[in-house]
C-alpha cells in the first residue's frame, strides 16, 4: 500500500486538557485530504505532531517509512530525513522578517537543496506569479496584505516541493478567486503523485477540491470520506453542528 | 596653639615662654619638610628643629614683616591649594615659578634661582649633554615641574621619551638600573641624589633656567608686596647670599639673578600684569602642548578597545551559541564561566593575568591588557547575545526547521540576523563601556588616554581643563560607534517593523 | 443624516505604489457594512485609515463629527476623541502576549473605562461566553488555537462597546458554526444602534448577515449595494472576477 | 662588569684592577640602597661607596664564603622575587623574619633583632604605651611588614583603626599632622623618623619582637647553610656586635638574642621543619585574619551598588521614555546626556564629580561614588530599555492605541512590561559590572573590596588567595543576582513564548 501518511492512536495532553483523544487517520499518495473540525478542535495540533514540532503522549505516526513515537524529542537523524518528506504552511504564516518575499521563497532552496541563486529565483517567480502574488516580490513581509503574506507562505513551502504538504488554513485570508486559484494549484500538485493535508473551515473549498475530507472533533476523527457525501449529508453529530449556521440560510 | 606636654616642672617656665611669644604677631609659613636639605628638613641634632635655606629665608621675612615665623607641614603637592585655603601666609619650599602658579596665586618674586641639569650614568659622561642629544631615549623628571614642561616640549622637538615619576628619588634609582638614560631635574635635587645614589654623573650646562618664588592667596597681594620689599632689601644687604653660601648653594649665576630682579623691579611688574592678561593664551599653550600625548594615548586606548571587542564578540558568539544549543554539561560549564567572570571585576583579572600568571607566563603588558579586556567582555556579549536569540518569535525558528534548515543554519540565516538587531544597543554600550575600561589597564602599565590625562591633571594642578580634553576624546572614540549603530538600527527598524 | 463614517476621496500611497485611489464611502449607523475585495486591494489600509494608524496623502473621513485629514498625525485630542468611537480587530489579532485572555479583554475597559475589576471581568466572561471561548479564559494567547485568539482579539474590541467597529476579517480562523454566531451576535449589535465595518473573504458571510456590501477594487470602490444582489449578480468586471473561481463548480 | 669610562690615562689602571678582582668569585647581594642609613646607602663623602650595618654584614659573609661582595640595587617591594629569580645570591637589607617568606624562601639564621614599637606626637607622651590604649584610633604602619600584621590582630582584639601606608615617611607625616594618633613600625625605622620630623616621641617598651634574615632562592639552601655558619661564627667572634655598635643599633637586647640563636642552633633548625610542614595552617591563619576586612568592603561594596543601580534604573527608565515619546528638543537633549555620559569614563567622571567640583559643592566621598555611578549607568540603561521598547510588536501597541489607552498607559501596561523581559538579561549584566566598577571609587577614597583585596595582597605579598577570595566574594554578591535573572527569565519564557 502506498501510505504517505498514517497515524495511529494519537494522543496528547497540555497541562489540564487531553487535546487529542486518540486520533487515526491513513492518507495516501495522491491525496489532497481536507482536515476539517470545529475552532480549537486540534487540526493544527495534529499538523505540527506530523512535523515534529510537538512530542506526544501517545500513538506512532509513520510519514512514508520514518516512524515518530512517544516521548522526547526524535533523534536528529530521524528528523532529518523527516524534513525532506513533510513541509508545513503556518496558519500565522511566520514569514521571515528579515528577508524579502523573494528572500523567504529562495532561502531553503538555496542552503537546503544547493540551488543555483538564479534557478532558485526562477523557481520563485513561477511560484509567486502562480499564486498573484509576483509584483510583491522585493517587499518585507511587514509591508504584505494578510492574503499576500499568507502566499507567499504558500510558495515558501512550495518550493521545497515535500512529497507530503501540510497547510493550515491556507485559504484563511485569501478571497474567492484566489482561494480557486490555490485550489486548482493544489490538485495540479496531486497528479505529479504529491500528497497535501490541508486544514479548512471553508466548506465550500473542501468540496470543490479535495479527494477525502476527515472531520476532527474534540481531539478525536468522527467522520471521513468523500468531501461531497460527508458535507453535504453529514451523519455525525459533530459533522451537523459545524455545518448548521453556514448552511441555515442557503 | 600646642602646649606640649612635659612633666610639672617644666609647666610654668614653658607657659610663661609662651606668652611671652603670643605677643609677637605671627607669620604662618608652609612647606613640605620631607622635601629635605637644602629646602626644609629636621634638624638631625635636635628634630624638634628645622633647618634649611628655605627655614632662613621665610626667618628673615618674618623679621622684616616683625612678626614670628612659625612653620605648618604641608605635602608638597598641597602648598598651592593650601595658601589660597588660608592654612598659612605664606608657601614657600622649592616653589617653582610658573605661570599657572602666577595666574592662580599672588606670587613674590623670584630669591632664587636654579638650572635644570641633566643627570646620566657615570659612564654616559658626555655622551647626552643636551635634550637634542636624548632622541629616543627615556628621559625621567619629577612630574609638575618645570623640567617636565621642558620635556614634554622636548618630546614633540627632540623625540625624546619623557617618563614622569611622583617623587625625586625613582627618577634616579630607574637611572641607575638602566630604565632611563637620563633624568632631567634642578641642579639642586641632582647634587642631593648624587650624593645618594652611586655612579650617576650632572651634566654642567643648565637646560633650562628658573626661579624659586614664594606664594600667597591671591587676595593677599598687601603682604606680598610687603614680602617683596624684605626679599630686595635682604638681596641688596647680603643677607640672601650669606644664607645661600651656607646652604652650599649659590652659585655664581647668582650674582647677575639678584641684579637683575633689583634692576628690573619695574619690569617684573609690569611681567605679572603682562601674565595676567596673557593667562587664557599662555593656558592654550600648555594645553597645545599635551594634546600630542593625549593622542598617542587615545590611538592606544581605540586599537585596544577595537581588538578586545572583536575578541569580545567572537568568543561571546561562541558562548552563546553554546549555551542555547549546546548539551547539559556544556552549557553548564559555559554559565559557569560566564557567571564566574562576568562576577569577578576585570581590574582584579588584569592583576591575575599579568601578575598572578607571571611565575607560570609572563604575558605583555599590552597582550595581558588585551586578553583581559576580551575574554572578561565575552562573558557580557554571550548573555546579550543569549537573550537577543531567545527574544527571536519562536514560529520563525519552527518555519525554517519545517524547510530543512539545519540547527546551525536556523542559528546563521534567521535567528542570528534578527537576534542582531535587538542586541544591537546593548553591544553599543559594551563597545563604549570597554572603550572606558580600557583605562582599567593602566594597572598593568600600559598608559592610555585616562592615564595620561591624571598626569597631564597632575602637572597644571587642575582637573577642569584635562577632564574636558579627555571627556572630548572619549567622546570622539565613541560618538562614531553609537551613530553606525544608530544608523544600523534605523535600517533595520524600517526594513523589519 | 445620522453618517457614522464618511469617507471622501481619500488616496494614499507606499513608496511607488498607489494603494489608495480615491476611495469614497458612507456608513449609517445600525449598518453592517461587508468590505470585500480582491486580496491586496486595500481593506486594511481603509480601516487603518479610519482609526487614524496610517496618515494619507489626500481625502477626508468623517467619524461621527471627528475629522481627519491630510498630512500629519492628528492632534492629540482628535485621537482622544476618535478611540471613544472606533473599535477594531486586527487581521493578526494582535493580542498582548503577557496577558491571559482574560487579562486581553478586560484591560481597556478597566484601565480606560475604569470599570471596578468584578464588573469588567464578568462582562468579558458573557462575551467571550457568546463567543464560545470562555473555557480559554485564563490561556495566554500562546497557547490558544488560530480561532480561539481570533474570538479573543474580537471580544478584546466589543469589551468597550465602541459606537464604530472596525473588523479585518474576523470570520477568517472560524469554522462554520462559529461564523454563523458570529454573524448573529453582530447583527444584535446593529440592533443596538452600533455599526459595524466588516472585512471578510466569505461571500456566504456576506450574503447573510451584511446589510450593505462594498466593493473595492485596485485602491477604489467598484460596486456597491444589497449583498444578495451584488454577489448574486455582480455588474462590475472586479466583482466577477472576485467570485469567479468560488461559483464556478458549485 | 660594567668598565666605568674615564679618561684615558686611567684606563690602564683601571683595566688591571678589574682583571685582578675577577679572579675573586663574587657573592652578589641585593637590597635597596633607598632604604637608607643604617640599613644601606650612599657614603655621602663618596657616592660610588655604600654604606650601612648591611653592607658590612654582607660583606662579612663574603669574606667568610671567599667571596667578593658585589651589590644589586632593588627596590625594597622585589627582594623577594628578584633573589627567586636570580638576580642575586642572597637578599639582605632590612629583610624582616615572616613565615610567609620562610615558607616561600631559603631563609638564614636571623641576624638582628629589632622591636616593633609605638611612636605618638610628644604631647601625648605615656598617653598610649600599648596597642590596648589605642581603641578606636587610627595606627599607622607601613604595609607588608610583621608590624602591619600586629596591627591588623590588635584590630580584632583591641579595636584599633589599621591605616597602611607604602612608605615609611607618610605615616610619621601623617601622626605629626594628627591624622593618625600612632605609628607602628620597627625601632630602627622609628628613630630614623624621629630625628626627621620633630615633635614625635617613641614609646620605650616593645609591642613585638622580630629578627632582619637573610633570603636566598629555594633551592639555594646549600649557600644558605654555608652562609648560616659564617653568621654564627660571626656573632661567636663579636664582629657582628662591632658593626652594630658602629651604627649605634647595638642595644641591650642583641647578647640574649645572640645567645638564644647560638644555643638553638637545633631548635631553629626543629623551628624551620615544623614551618614548612606547618605552612598550609599558617596561612590560613593570615587569610582568615583578613576576612572580617574583606566582608566589611563587601557591605560598602554591595550597599554602594544597589543604591547606585536603584537610581540608574530609575534615571533610565525616564530617559529611556523620554528618547521614545519626547518631542525632538528633550530628545536632542537626553540623547546628547546619554552620549556624554556613556562616552566619558567613569573614573573621570568620579573625579571630576569629587575634586573637580570640590571647589563648588564638597560631596561627602560615598555620596560621590554613588552619584557618579548611578547617573553614569542610567546612561546605560537608558540605551537598554530604549532597544528593548522598540523591539515589542507595533502591532500590539496599535491594539492598545484603538482600545483608547493613553500613550503613558500604553508604556506602563503593554509595552514596558514586554520590553523588561527583553531587558533583563542587559540588565542583569549591567548591574553585575556595576558590582565590579564600584570598585573604581577606591580613587576618592572609598574602601571597598577590591581595594581591601589589594591591600591584603601587597602585605602577604602575592596575589593568589587574595585574588581567589575577592573573586569569591564578588561572585557571591553576583550570583544571586543572576539566579533571580535567570527565574524571572524562565517565568516568562514559560509565560510568552
Ligand atoms: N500550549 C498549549 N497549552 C494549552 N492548550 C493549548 C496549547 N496549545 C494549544 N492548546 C489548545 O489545544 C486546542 C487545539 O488547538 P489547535 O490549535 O490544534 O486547534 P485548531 O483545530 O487548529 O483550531 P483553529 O481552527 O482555531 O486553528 C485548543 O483548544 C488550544 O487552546
Ligand atoms: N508598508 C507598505 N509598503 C508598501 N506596500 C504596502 C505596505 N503596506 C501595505 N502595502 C500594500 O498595499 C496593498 C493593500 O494592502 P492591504 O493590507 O490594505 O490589502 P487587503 O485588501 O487588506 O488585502 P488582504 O485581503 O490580503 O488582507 C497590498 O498590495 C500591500 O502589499
Ligand atoms: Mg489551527
Ligand atoms: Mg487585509
Amino acid at each position: 500500500m502506498s501510505g504517505v501518511l498514517s497515524i495511529a492512536n494519537l494522543r496528547l495532553r497540555r497541562g489540564e486538557r487531553e487535546i487529542l483523544r486518540g486520533v487515526n487517520a491513513d492518507v495516501r499518495a495522491g491525496e489532497l485530504v481536507a482536515l476539517m473540525g470545529l475552532s480549537g478542535g486540534g487540526k493544527t495540533t495534529v499538523l505540527r505532531c506530523v512535523a515534529a514540532l510537538e512530542t506526544f503522549e501517545d500513538g506512532v505516526i509513520d510519514v512514508g517509512g520514518v516512524v515518530l513515537r512517544p516521548g522526547p524529542a526524535p533523534s536528529r537523524n530521524t528528523i532529518r530525513e523527516l524534513r525532506t518528506r513533510v513541509g508545513m504552511v503556518f496558519q500565522l504564516h511566520y514569514l521571515f522578517e528579515h528577508l524579502s518575499a523573494m528572500g523567504n521563497v529562495t532561502l531553503a532552496p538555496m542552503q537546503v537543496a544547493h540551488v543555483p541563486r538564479a534557478d532558485a529565483e526562477r523557481r520563485a517567480t513561477e511560484l509567486l506569479e502562480a499564486l498573484g502574488v509576483a509584483h510583491r516580490r522585493n517587499a518585507l513581509p511587514r509591508e504584505l496584505s494578510g492574503g499576500e503574506a499568507q502566499r507567499v507562505a504558500i510558495a515558501r513551502a512550495m518550493a521545497m516541493e515535500p512529497p507530503l504538504l501540510l497547510m493550515d488554513e491556507p485559504t484563511a485570508s485569501l478571497d474567492p478567486a484566489r482561494r480557486g486559484e490555490l485550489g486548482e494549484t493544489l490538485l495540479q500538485l496531486t497528479t505529479t503523485g504529491r500528497t497535501l493535508v490541508v486544514t479548512t473551515h471553508d466548506d465550500d473549498f473542501a468540496r470543490d477540491f479535495a479527494t477525502r475530507v476527515i472531520i476532527l472533533a474534540e481531539g478525536e476523527v468522527v467522520e471521513e470520506g468523500n468531501p461531497r457525501e460527508v458535507l453535504t449529508n453529514p451523519q455525525h453529530a459533530a459533522t451537523k453542528r459545524l455545518l448548521q449556521s453556514a448552511r441555515s440560510e442557503k | 596653639m600646642n602646649l606640649i606636654r612635659r612633666p610639672a616642672s617644666l609647666v610654668l617656665a614653658l607657659l610663661f615662654a609662651t606668652v611671652a611669644r603670643a605677643q609677637t604677631p605671627i607669620l604662618h609659613w608652609g612647606g613640605d619638610a620631607e622635601g629635605g636639605a637644602p629646602f626644609v628638613e629636621a634638624d638631625p641634632n635636635d628634630p624638634s628643629n628645622l633647618r634649611g635655606f628655605d627655614v632662613e629665608v621665610a626667618g628673615e621675612i618674618a623679621k622684616g614683616l616683625g612678626r614670628r615665623p612659625e612653620f605648618v607641614q604641608v605635602s608638597f603637592s598641597d602648598i598651592d591649594q593650601s595658601v589660597q585655603r588660608g592654612d598659612f601666609d605664606i608657601g614657600m619650599s622649592g616653589v617653582e615659578d610658573t605661570p599657572a602658579r602666577r595666574k592662580m596665586l599672588a606670587a613674590t618674586i623670584p630669591y632664587f634661582e636654579f638650572h635644570e641639569v641633566l643627570t646620566v650614568r657615570a659612564e654616559d659622561r658626555g655622551k647626552f649633554a643636551a635634550l637634542a642629544a636624548l632622541r629616543g631615549r627615556r628621559v625621567g623628571t619629577l612630574g609638575g615641574t618645570i623640567a617636565y614642561e621642558k620635556l614634554l616640549a622636548a618630546q614633540k622637538t627632540d623625540g625624546v621619551i619623557c617618563v614622569s615619576y611622583d617623587d625625586d628619588v625613582h627618577p634616579y634609582a630607574d637611572l641607575r638600573a638602566g630604565r632611563l638614560d637620563a633624568v632631567l631635574l634642578d641642579n639642586i635635587i641632582a647634587a642631593r641624589s648624587m650624593r645618594r645614589v652611586p655612579g650617576l654623573y650632572t651634566e654642567p650646562r643648565p637646560v633650562a633656567t628658573s626661579h624659586y618664588i614664594g606664594v600667597l592667596a591671591t587676595n593677599n597681594t598687601a603682604l606680598r608686596d610687603r614680602v617683596d620689599e624684605v626679599l630686595r632689601a635682604r638681596m641688596r644687604d647680603g643677607t640672601l647670599e650669606r644664607i645661600y653660601r651656607k646652604w652650599k648653594i649659590w652659585d655664581d649665576y647668582q650674582p647677575a639673578f639678584f641684579a637683575s630682579v633689583l634692576n628690573a623691579e619695574k619690569a617684573v611688574q609690569q611681567r605679572e600684569k603682562r601674565t595676567a592678561e596673557g593667562g587664557a593664551t599662555q593656558d592654550l599653550g600648555i594645553v597645545l602642548r599635551y594634546i600630542p600625548a593625549l593622542l598617542r594615548a587615545s590611538l592606544i586606548t581605540i586599537v585596544l578597545s577595537c581588538a578586545a571587542m572583536a575578541l569580545a564578540v567572537l568568543v561571546g558568539v561562541f558562548i552563546a551559541s553554546g549555551r542555547v544549543y549546546g548539551s547539559a554539561p556544556v552549557r553548564a560549564i559555559l554559565t559557569m564561566y560566564v557567571e564566574v567572570v562576568r562576577g569577578t571585576p576585570v581590574l582584579l583579572q588584569l592583576f591575575v593575568l599579568y601578575y598572578g600568571l607571571s611565575s607560570v607566563i609572563r604575558l605583555p603588558a599590552f597582550l595581558a591588557a588585551l586578553l583581559g579586556l576580551g575574554l572578561n567582555y565575552a562573558a557580557y556579549e554571550s548573555e546579550i547575545y543569549r537573550g537577543a536569540l531567545e527574544a527571536v518569535p519562536r514560529g520563525q525558528l519552527e518555519a525554517a526547521r519545517t524547510l530543512g534548515l539545519t540547527e546551525s543554519q536556523v542559528l546563521r540565516l534567521v535567528r542570528g540576523p534578527q537576534a542582531f538587531r535587538i542586541a544591537l544597543a546593548p553591544m553599543t554600550n559594551d563597545f563604549v563601556a570597554l572603550l572606558k575600561d580600557s583605562s582599567l589597564v593602566s594597572v598593568i602599565t600600559v598608559i592610555e588616554l585616562t592615564k595620561q590625562t591624571s598626569i597631564f591633571a597632575a602637572n597644571i594642578g587642575s582637573w577642569v581643563i584635562p577632564g574636558i580634553l579627555c571627556a572630548a576624546l572619549y567622546l570622539v572614540l565613541s560618538l562614531p560607534l553609537s551613530r553606525l549603530a544608530g544608523r544600523l538600527e534605523m535600517r533595520w527598524k524600517a526594513a523589519t517593523e
